[in-house]
Protein backbone atom coordinates (compact mmCIF):
# COMPACT_ATOMS: atom_id res chain seq x y z
CA UNK A 1 0.00 0.00 0.00
CA UNK A 2 1.16 3.36 -0.73
CA UNK A 3 1.74 6.58 1.47
CA UNK A 4 -1.90 7.48 2.59
CA UNK A 5 -3.25 10.75 1.16
CA UNK A 6 -4.41 13.12 3.92
CA UNK A 7 -7.09 16.13 3.64
CA UNK A 8 -7.52 18.38 6.29
CA UNK A 9 -9.34 21.78 5.59
CA UNK A 10 -10.86 24.90 7.63
CA UNK A 11 -13.66 26.61 5.36
CA UNK A 12 -16.67 28.88 5.29
CA UNK A 13 -17.96 26.84 2.62
CA UNK A 14 -20.92 23.92 2.91
CA UNK A 15 -19.61 20.60 3.75
CA UNK A 16 -19.90 16.94 1.47
CA UNK A 17 -19.06 14.11 2.99
CA UNK A 18 -19.83 11.96 -0.44
CA UNK A 19 -17.27 14.51 -2.32
CA UNK A 20 -14.79 14.07 -0.15
CA UNK A 21 -14.43 10.54 0.18
CA UNK A 22 -15.01 9.81 -3.68
CA UNK A 23 -11.61 12.01 -3.95
CA UNK A 24 -10.18 9.97 -1.46
CA UNK A 25 -11.31 6.51 -2.76
CA UNK A 26 -8.63 4.30 -4.59
CA UNK A 27 -9.37 0.37 -6.01
CA UNK A 28 -7.37 -0.78 -3.20
CA UNK A 29 -9.95 0.14 -0.68
CA UNK A 30 -12.85 -1.53 0.10
CA UNK A 31 -14.37 0.34 2.73
CA UNK A 32 -15.31 3.95 3.40
CA UNK A 33 -16.54 5.20 6.68
CA UNK A 34 -18.36 9.17 6.45
CA UNK A 35 -18.53 10.67 9.63
CA UNK A 36 -20.86 14.23 9.42
CA UNK A 37 -21.64 16.18 12.58
CA UNK A 38 -24.62 18.32 11.97
CA UNK A 39 -26.51 21.33 13.50
CA UNK A 40 -28.55 19.95 16.10
CA UNK A 41 -32.34 21.99 16.81
CA UNK A 42 -31.54 21.73 20.45
CA UNK A 43 -28.59 21.19 23.06
CA UNK A 44 -28.54 20.68 26.95
CA UNK A 45 -32.55 20.74 26.60
CA UNK A 46 -32.66 24.27 25.12
CA UNK A 47 -33.97 25.31 21.37
CA UNK A 48 -31.09 25.96 19.20
CA UNK A 49 -31.50 28.38 16.45
CA UNK A 50 -28.19 28.79 15.01
CA UNK A 51 -24.69 28.29 15.61
CA UNK A 52 -21.53 30.09 14.66
CA UNK A 53 -17.92 28.91 14.84
CA UNK A 54 -15.02 30.68 15.18
CA UNK A 55 -11.39 28.79 14.57
CA UNK A 56 -8.04 29.73 14.68
CA UNK A 57 -8.18 29.06 11.45
CA UNK A 58 -4.61 28.88 10.51
CA UNK A 59 -3.39 26.59 13.36
CA UNK A 60 -6.73 24.52 13.10
CA UNK A 61 -5.89 23.19 9.64
CA UNK A 62 -2.20 22.14 11.27
CA UNK A 63 -3.83 20.04 14.16
CA UNK A 64 -6.89 18.75 11.76
CA UNK A 65 -4.06 17.69 9.18
CA UNK A 66 -2.09 15.96 12.24
CA UNK A 67 -4.37 14.48 13.54
CA UNK A 68 -6.23 12.69 10.39
CA UNK A 69 -1.71 11.91 10.57
CA UNK A 70 -1.69 10.48 13.84
CA UNK A 71 -5.03 8.10 12.44
CA UNK A 72 -2.91 7.07 9.06
CA UNK A 73 -0.15 6.14 11.08
CA UNK A 74 -1.91 3.93 13.91
CA UNK A 75 -4.37 2.13 11.27
CA UNK A 76 -4.11 0.37 7.71
CA UNK A 77 -6.11 2.97 6.08
CA UNK A 78 -5.52 4.68 2.34
CA UNK A 79 -6.52 7.78 3.57
CA UNK A 80 -7.91 10.33 5.77
CA UNK A 81 -9.60 13.65 4.93
CA UNK A 82 -11.43 15.94 7.29
CA UNK A 83 -13.30 19.51 7.13
CA UNK A 84 -14.46 21.62 9.52
CA UNK A 85 -16.41 24.48 8.73
CA UNK A 86 -16.52 27.78 10.35
CA UNK A 87 -18.91 31.10 10.55
CA UNK A 88 -22.75 30.82 10.81
CA UNK A 89 -24.34 27.34 10.46
CA UNK A 90 -27.92 26.96 10.13
CA UNK A 91 -30.00 23.68 11.64
CA UNK A 92 -29.00 20.96 9.85
CA UNK A 93 -26.15 21.99 8.00
CA UNK A 94 -22.73 19.83 8.71
CA UNK A 95 -20.08 21.35 10.42
CA UNK A 96 -17.42 18.42 10.11
CA UNK A 97 -16.94 15.94 8.16
CA UNK A 98 -14.29 12.83 8.77
CA UNK A 99 -13.94 10.12 5.57
CA UNK A 100 -11.77 7.71 5.84
CA UNK A 101 -11.31 5.07 3.25
CA UNK A 102 -9.60 1.77 4.15
CA UNK A 103 -8.75 -1.65 2.30
CA UNK A 104 -10.80 -3.09 5.35
CA UNK A 105 -13.81 -1.86 7.94
CA UNK A 106 -12.25 -2.17 10.97
CA UNK A 107 -9.23 0.50 10.21
CA UNK A 108 -12.00 1.99 8.54
CA UNK A 109 -14.16 2.83 11.17
CA UNK A 110 -11.45 3.04 13.83
CA UNK A 111 -9.62 5.77 12.50
CA UNK A 112 -12.94 7.30 11.76
CA UNK A 113 -13.27 7.16 15.77
CA UNK A 114 -10.16 8.43 16.18
CA UNK A 115 -10.10 11.45 13.93
CA UNK A 116 -13.61 12.49 15.11
CA UNK A 117 -12.82 12.19 19.03
CA UNK A 118 -9.34 14.24 18.41
CA UNK A 119 -10.89 16.80 16.86
CA UNK A 120 -13.34 17.01 19.57
CA UNK A 121 -10.30 17.62 22.06
CA UNK A 122 -7.91 19.64 20.48
CA UNK A 123 -8.85 21.28 17.31
CA UNK A 124 -8.95 25.14 18.18
CA UNK A 125 -12.46 25.75 17.14
CA UNK A 126 -15.10 27.37 19.38
CA UNK A 127 -18.89 27.42 19.16
CA UNK A 128 -21.55 29.85 19.82
CA UNK A 129 -25.31 28.64 20.31
CA UNK A 130 -27.49 31.42 19.52
CA UNK A 131 -30.98 29.73 21.19
CA UNK A 132 -34.33 30.39 19.49
CA UNK A 133 -35.44 32.62 23.10
CA UNK A 134 -32.20 35.16 21.63
CA UNK A 135 -29.71 34.42 24.21
CA UNK A 136 -26.33 33.30 22.87
CA UNK A 137 -23.47 30.90 24.57
CA UNK A 138 -19.84 29.58 23.76
CA UNK A 139 -19.25 26.33 24.82
CA UNK A 140 -16.51 24.40 25.82
CA UNK A 141 -16.37 20.38 26.64
CA UNK A 142 -13.20 20.54 28.48
CA UNK A 143 -11.36 22.42 31.06
CA UNK A 144 -8.55 24.54 29.18
CA UNK A 145 -6.09 24.16 32.59
CA UNK A 146 -2.53 23.80 31.90
CA UNK A 147 -0.99 23.00 28.48
CA UNK A 148 -2.39 21.12 25.78
CA UNK A 149 -5.61 19.27 26.13
CA UNK B 1 5.80 39.34 39.68
CA UNK B 2 7.08 40.95 36.30
CA UNK B 3 6.07 44.30 35.41
CA UNK B 4 6.13 45.48 31.56
CA UNK B 5 9.62 47.48 32.21
CA UNK B 6 12.45 46.54 30.59
CA UNK B 7 14.99 44.63 32.10
CA UNK B 8 18.35 46.85 33.87
CA UNK B 9 21.12 47.01 31.31
CA UNK B 10 23.48 45.30 33.84
CA UNK B 11 21.08 42.33 33.65
CA UNK B 12 21.90 38.78 32.98
CA UNK B 13 21.02 38.81 29.26
CA UNK B 14 23.88 38.60 27.33
CA UNK B 15 22.73 41.32 24.80
CA UNK B 16 21.21 45.08 25.24
CA UNK B 17 18.66 44.93 22.36
CA UNK B 18 16.91 41.46 24.09
CA UNK B 19 16.09 42.75 26.76
CA UNK B 20 12.21 42.74 26.46
CA UNK B 21 10.53 40.59 23.96
CA UNK B 22 7.11 41.59 22.22
CA UNK B 23 4.71 38.85 21.38
CA UNK B 24 1.56 39.30 19.40
CA UNK B 25 -1.41 37.26 21.39
CA UNK B 26 -4.50 36.20 19.59
CA UNK B 27 -7.49 36.06 21.31
CA UNK B 28 -10.50 34.19 20.55
CA UNK B 29 -14.05 33.13 21.78
CA UNK B 30 -15.17 33.90 24.99
CA UNK B 31 -11.58 35.27 25.76
CA UNK B 32 -11.98 37.45 22.92
CA UNK B 33 -15.51 38.72 24.33
CA UNK B 34 -13.85 38.99 27.87
CA UNK B 35 -10.73 41.38 26.45
CA UNK B 36 -13.46 42.79 24.12
CA UNK B 37 -10.44 42.92 20.97
CA UNK B 38 -8.96 40.13 19.10
CA UNK B 39 -5.28 40.69 19.43
CA UNK B 40 -2.87 42.37 21.64
CA UNK B 41 0.94 43.36 21.55
CA UNK B 42 2.29 42.85 24.80
CA UNK B 43 6.30 43.91 25.98
CA UNK B 44 7.78 41.68 28.64
CA UNK B 45 11.42 41.09 29.68
CA UNK B 46 13.56 38.85 28.09
CA UNK B 47 13.39 35.42 29.17
CA UNK B 48 9.61 35.41 30.60
CA UNK B 49 7.63 32.39 30.42
CA UNK B 50 3.83 31.87 29.03
CA UNK B 51 2.95 31.54 32.48
CA UNK B 52 4.34 35.10 33.19
CA UNK B 53 2.52 36.61 30.07
CA UNK B 54 -0.55 34.67 31.64
CA UNK B 55 -0.31 36.83 34.95
CA UNK B 56 0.62 40.02 32.92
CA UNK B 57 -2.89 39.49 30.73
CA UNK B 58 -5.03 38.40 33.68
CA UNK B 59 -4.28 42.03 34.92
CA UNK B 60 -5.75 43.63 31.84
CA UNK B 61 -9.10 45.11 31.93
CA UNK B 62 -11.90 41.93 31.20
CA UNK B 63 -9.24 39.44 31.73
CA UNK B 64 -9.34 39.49 35.15
CA UNK B 65 -11.68 36.22 34.58
CA UNK B 66 -8.82 34.56 32.18
CA UNK B 67 -8.21 31.21 34.23
CA UNK B 68 -4.99 31.00 36.05
CA UNK B 69 -3.72 28.18 33.62
CA UNK B 70 -5.44 28.61 30.17
CA UNK B 71 -4.25 26.48 27.44
CA UNK B 72 -1.87 28.21 25.08
CA UNK B 73 -0.21 28.19 21.72
CA UNK B 74 3.26 29.37 20.58
CA UNK B 75 3.81 29.95 16.61
CA UNK B 76 0.46 27.30 15.88
CA UNK B 77 1.59 24.82 18.45
CA UNK B 78 0.69 23.89 21.70
CA UNK B 79 2.79 24.80 24.36
CA UNK B 80 3.38 24.24 28.13
CA UNK B 81 3.22 27.49 30.58
CA UNK B 82 6.77 27.17 31.48
CA UNK B 83 8.01 27.55 28.21
CA UNK B 84 10.28 30.79 27.75
CA UNK B 85 8.66 33.46 25.08
CA UNK B 86 11.26 34.33 21.89
CA UNK B 87 10.90 37.67 20.12
CA UNK B 88 8.00 37.82 17.89
CA UNK B 89 6.57 35.16 19.17
CA UNK B 90 2.47 34.50 18.31
CA UNK B 91 1.02 33.22 21.42
CA UNK B 92 -2.96 32.32 21.21
CA UNK B 93 -4.76 31.73 24.42
CA UNK B 94 -7.21 28.79 23.56
CA UNK B 95 -10.54 28.90 24.98
CA UNK B 96 -11.95 24.95 25.78
CA UNK B 97 -12.14 23.87 22.20
CA UNK B 98 -16.20 22.82 21.10
CA UNK B 99 -15.03 21.83 16.91
CA UNK B 100 -17.10 19.05 15.82
CA UNK C 1 -37.40 10.99 20.36
CA UNK C 2 -39.81 8.81 17.90
CA UNK C 3 -39.75 5.73 16.47
CA UNK C 4 -36.71 5.22 14.55
CA UNK C 5 -37.23 4.66 10.78
CA UNK C 6 -36.13 1.59 9.09
CA UNK C 7 -34.90 1.35 5.23
CA UNK C 8 -33.74 -1.78 3.93
CA UNK C 9 -33.11 -2.68 0.37
CA UNK C 10 -32.03 -5.09 -2.19
CA UNK C 11 -31.17 -3.39 -5.51
CA UNK C 12 -29.74 -3.68 -8.51
CA UNK C 13 -28.97 -0.06 -8.80
CA UNK C 14 -25.88 1.90 -8.08
CA UNK C 15 -25.92 2.66 -4.55
CA UNK C 16 -25.59 6.46 -2.70
CA UNK C 17 -25.11 6.65 0.94
CA UNK C 18 -25.25 10.66 0.64
CA UNK C 19 -28.64 10.25 -0.48
CA UNK C 20 -29.94 7.40 1.73
CA UNK C 21 -28.49 9.31 5.02
CA UNK C 22 -29.97 12.59 3.35
CA UNK C 23 -33.22 10.62 3.18
CA UNK C 24 -33.02 9.60 6.64
CA UNK C 25 -31.80 12.97 8.55
CA UNK C 26 -33.96 15.19 10.90
CA UNK C 27 -33.06 18.02 12.68
CA UNK C 28 -32.66 15.66 16.10
CA UNK C 29 -29.78 13.51 14.77
CA UNK C 30 -26.62 15.64 15.33
CA UNK C 31 -24.36 12.79 14.12
CA UNK C 32 -24.89 10.84 10.75
CA UNK C 33 -22.28 7.91 9.90
CA UNK C 34 -22.09 6.55 6.18
CA UNK C 35 -19.93 3.23 5.68
CA UNK C 36 -19.76 2.30 1.86
CA UNK C 37 -18.42 -1.51 1.10
CA UNK C 38 -16.86 -1.10 -2.41
CA UNK C 39 -15.11 -3.82 -5.23
CA UNK C 40 -11.99 -3.85 -4.54
CA UNK C 41 -9.24 -4.76 -7.14
CA UNK C 42 -7.70 -7.76 -5.11
CA UNK C 43 -8.82 -10.60 -2.92
CA UNK C 44 -6.43 -12.82 -0.90
CA UNK C 45 -3.55 -11.87 -3.35
CA UNK C 46 -5.42 -12.28 -6.41
CA UNK C 47 -6.34 -9.43 -9.26
CA UNK C 48 -10.08 -9.08 -9.00
CA UNK C 49 -11.93 -8.15 -12.61
CA UNK C 50 -15.41 -7.54 -11.40
CA UNK C 51 -17.97 -9.10 -8.68
CA UNK C 52 -21.23 -10.59 -9.16
CA UNK C 53 -23.56 -10.68 -6.17
CA UNK C 54 -26.54 -12.97 -6.06
CA UNK C 55 -29.48 -13.14 -3.35
CA UNK C 56 -32.41 -14.54 -2.31
CA UNK C 57 -33.91 -11.43 -2.28
CA UNK C 58 -37.47 -11.89 -0.88
CA UNK C 59 -35.67 -13.40 2.43
CA UNK C 60 -33.05 -10.85 2.27
CA UNK C 61 -34.68 -7.91 2.28
CA UNK C 62 -36.92 -9.38 5.29
CA UNK C 63 -33.50 -10.26 6.82
CA UNK C 64 -31.81 -6.28 6.57
CA UNK C 65 -34.96 -5.05 7.53
CA UNK C 66 -34.45 -7.29 11.02
CA UNK C 67 -30.71 -5.87 11.23
CA UNK C 68 -31.76 -2.33 11.00
CA UNK C 69 -34.54 -2.46 13.59
CA UNK C 70 -32.26 -4.95 16.27
CA UNK C 71 -29.71 -1.89 15.79
CA UNK C 72 -32.54 0.98 16.16
CA UNK C 73 -33.76 -1.08 19.08
CA UNK C 74 -30.28 -1.64 21.12
CA UNK C 75 -28.61 2.44 20.06
CA UNK C 76 -30.27 5.48 20.71
CA UNK C 77 -30.40 6.11 16.66
CA UNK C 78 -32.77 8.05 14.95
CA UNK C 79 -33.02 6.15 11.69
CA UNK C 80 -31.00 2.66 10.37
CA UNK C 81 -30.78 2.62 6.47
CA UNK C 82 -29.73 0.21 4.76
CA UNK C 83 -28.79 -1.33 0.81
CA UNK C 84 -27.22 -3.92 -0.91
CA UNK C 85 -26.54 -4.34 -4.65
CA UNK C 86 -26.67 -7.42 -6.55
CA UNK C 87 -25.97 -8.35 -10.11
CA UNK C 88 -22.80 -7.78 -12.10
CA UNK C 89 -20.14 -4.94 -9.98
CA UNK C 90 -17.01 -3.22 -11.66
CA UNK C 91 -14.11 -2.34 -9.58
CA UNK C 92 -14.73 0.76 -7.10
CA UNK C 93 -18.39 0.27 -7.12
CA UNK C 94 -20.44 0.04 -4.24
CA UNK C 95 -22.07 -3.27 -2.91
CA UNK C 96 -23.24 -2.23 0.07
CA UNK C 97 -24.18 1.14 2.41
CA UNK C 98 -25.14 1.50 5.92
CA UNK C 99 -26.49 5.03 7.16
CA UNK C 100 -27.39 5.43 10.53
CA UNK C 101 -28.30 8.97 11.91
CA UNK C 102 -28.50 9.45 16.05
CA UNK C 103 -28.55 12.33 18.29
CA UNK C 104 -25.38 11.80 19.50
CA UNK C 105 -22.13 9.74 17.70
CA UNK C 106 -21.43 6.75 20.34
CA UNK C 107 -24.64 5.15 19.18
CA UNK C 108 -24.16 6.34 15.39
CA UNK C 109 -20.87 4.42 15.36
CA UNK C 110 -21.90 1.57 17.26
CA UNK C 111 -25.20 1.03 15.15
CA UNK C 112 -23.31 1.27 11.81
CA UNK C 113 -20.93 -1.31 13.19
CA UNK C 114 -23.86 -3.38 14.12
CA UNK C 115 -25.41 -3.49 10.96
CA UNK C 116 -22.01 -4.09 8.53
CA UNK C 117 -21.10 -7.03 10.99
CA UNK C 118 -24.54 -8.70 11.21
CA UNK C 119 -24.69 -8.44 7.19
CA UNK C 120 -21.41 -10.08 7.02
CA UNK C 121 -23.00 -12.98 9.16
CA UNK C 122 -26.27 -13.62 7.85
CA UNK C 123 -27.88 -11.87 4.83
CA UNK C 124 -28.24 -14.30 2.41
CA UNK C 125 -26.33 -12.68 -0.50
CA UNK C 126 -23.89 -14.78 -2.38
CA UNK C 127 -20.20 -13.40 -4.06
CA UNK C 128 -19.07 -14.97 -7.01
CA UNK C 129 -15.36 -13.33 -7.69
CA UNK C 130 -14.04 -13.03 -11.69
CA UNK C 131 -10.56 -12.79 -11.57
CA UNK C 132 -8.34 -11.08 -13.90
CA UNK C 133 -6.85 -14.33 -15.01
CA UNK C 134 -10.35 -15.44 -16.46
CA UNK C 135 -11.38 -17.92 -13.44
CA UNK C 136 -14.30 -17.28 -10.75
CA UNK C 137 -14.99 -18.46 -7.59
CA UNK C 138 -17.84 -18.31 -4.69
CA UNK C 139 -16.97 -16.54 -1.89
CA UNK C 140 -18.71 -17.75 1.80
CA UNK C 141 -16.95 -15.93 5.05
CA UNK C 142 -18.36 -18.52 7.58
CA UNK C 143 -19.18 -22.17 7.69
CA UNK C 144 -22.68 -23.69 7.09
CA UNK C 145 -22.74 -26.20 9.02
CA UNK C 146 -25.95 -26.43 11.66
CA UNK C 147 -28.63 -23.79 11.35
CA UNK C 148 -28.88 -20.01 11.57
CA UNK C 149 -25.78 -18.78 11.44
CA UNK D 1 -33.29 -43.36 5.52
CA UNK D 2 -36.84 -42.34 3.88
CA UNK D 3 -37.10 -42.85 0.52
CA UNK D 4 -39.63 -40.52 -2.09
CA UNK D 5 -42.93 -43.21 -2.10
CA UNK D 6 -45.51 -41.85 -0.44
CA UNK D 7 -46.23 -43.15 3.48
CA UNK D 8 -48.49 -46.49 3.31
CA UNK D 9 -52.48 -45.68 3.73
CA UNK D 10 -52.44 -47.76 6.94
CA UNK D 11 -49.45 -45.02 8.75
CA UNK D 12 -49.79 -42.91 11.37
CA UNK D 13 -50.67 -40.13 9.59
CA UNK D 14 -54.44 -39.02 10.71
CA UNK D 15 -55.40 -38.06 7.25
CA UNK D 16 -54.89 -39.75 4.45
CA UNK D 17 -54.27 -36.97 2.30
CA UNK D 18 -51.77 -35.62 3.98
CA UNK D 19 -49.11 -38.50 3.92
CA UNK D 20 -46.57 -36.69 1.84
CA UNK D 21 -45.23 -33.06 1.56
CA UNK D 22 -44.48 -31.42 -1.22
CA UNK D 23 -41.80 -28.36 -0.76
CA UNK D 24 -40.12 -25.98 -3.12
CA UNK D 25 -36.15 -26.23 -2.49
CA UNK D 26 -34.85 -22.82 -3.87
CA UNK D 27 -30.87 -23.05 -4.37
CA UNK D 28 -28.32 -20.11 -4.61
CA UNK D 29 -24.78 -19.59 -5.19
CA UNK D 30 -22.33 -22.38 -4.98
CA UNK D 31 -25.15 -24.95 -4.13
CA UNK D 32 -27.22 -23.70 -7.14
CA UNK D 33 -23.94 -24.88 -9.93
CA UNK D 34 -23.72 -28.23 -7.66
CA UNK D 35 -27.64 -28.85 -8.80
CA UNK D 36 -26.85 -27.17 -12.23
CA UNK D 37 -30.84 -25.29 -11.37
CA UNK D 38 -32.28 -22.75 -9.45
CA UNK D 39 -35.09 -25.02 -7.74
CA UNK D 40 -36.19 -28.18 -7.19
CA UNK D 41 -39.68 -29.46 -6.07
CA UNK D 42 -39.72 -32.50 -3.66
CA UNK D 43 -41.89 -35.10 -2.44
CA UNK D 44 -41.20 -36.28 1.50
CA UNK D 45 -43.18 -38.68 4.11
CA UNK D 46 -45.36 -36.26 6.04
CA UNK D 47 -43.64 -35.30 9.29
CA UNK D 48 -40.17 -35.17 7.66
CA UNK D 49 -37.78 -33.10 8.88
CA UNK D 50 -35.18 -30.51 7.26
CA UNK D 51 -32.96 -32.85 8.40
CA UNK D 52 -34.23 -35.48 5.93
CA UNK D 53 -35.02 -32.87 3.32
CA UNK D 54 -31.43 -32.59 3.52
CA UNK D 55 -30.24 -36.07 3.18
CA UNK D 56 -33.08 -36.85 0.12
CA UNK D 57 -31.07 -33.68 -1.51
CA UNK D 58 -27.41 -34.98 -1.17
CA UNK D 59 -28.80 -38.52 -2.76
CA UNK D 60 -29.63 -36.44 -6.11
CA UNK D 61 -27.06 -35.93 -8.72
CA UNK D 62 -24.19 -33.27 -8.40
CA UNK D 63 -25.27 -32.48 -4.33
CA UNK D 64 -23.39 -35.06 -3.05
CA UNK D 65 -21.45 -32.24 -2.04
CA UNK D 66 -23.62 -30.36 -0.33
CA UNK D 67 -22.44 -30.09 3.26
CA UNK D 68 -24.49 -32.55 5.95
CA UNK D 69 -25.86 -30.27 7.67
CA UNK D 70 -25.73 -26.85 5.71
CA UNK D 71 -27.90 -23.69 6.62
CA UNK D 72 -31.19 -23.43 5.48
CA UNK D 73 -34.39 -21.02 5.37
CA UNK D 74 -37.73 -22.35 5.72
CA UNK D 75 -40.32 -19.72 4.53
CA UNK D 76 -37.83 -16.86 4.35
CA UNK D 77 -36.39 -17.70 7.61
CA UNK D 78 -33.09 -19.65 9.35
CA UNK D 79 -34.63 -22.41 10.61
CA UNK D 80 -33.39 -25.63 12.31
CA UNK D 81 -32.62 -28.79 10.66
CA UNK D 82 -35.31 -30.38 13.24
CA UNK D 83 -38.06 -28.65 12.81
CA UNK D 84 -41.23 -30.64 10.62
CA UNK D 85 -41.82 -29.51 7.52
CA UNK D 86 -45.25 -28.33 6.55
CA UNK D 87 -46.84 -28.76 3.20
CA UNK D 88 -45.42 -25.94 0.62
CA UNK D 89 -43.15 -24.59 2.39
CA UNK D 90 -40.53 -23.46 0.73
CA UNK D 91 -37.22 -23.94 1.68
CA UNK D 92 -34.09 -22.56 0.74
CA UNK D 93 -30.49 -23.93 0.86
CA UNK D 94 -28.14 -21.46 2.07
CA UNK D 95 -24.70 -21.45 0.97
CA UNK D 96 -21.65 -19.91 3.66
CA UNK D 97 -22.99 -15.97 2.93
CA UNK D 98 -20.51 -13.59 1.51
CA UNK D 99 -22.67 -9.86 1.70
CA UNK D 100 -20.80 -6.51 2.15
Amino acid sequence: MSEPTIVAEITTEPLDGGQLSARLCTLEDGAVVVFEGRVRDSNAGRRVARLRYEAYAEMAERVLAEIASEAAERYAVGAVGAAHRTGSLELGEASVIVAVVAPHREAAYEASRYVIEAIKQRLPIWKEEHYADGTSAWLGEQPAEGKAP
Amino acid sequence: MWDQTPQSPIGNSPSVAASTVAVRVLLFGVYRELAGRPELQIELPSGSSLAELVTELRALPGLERLPERPAVARNLKYASLSEILDPADEVALIPPVAGG
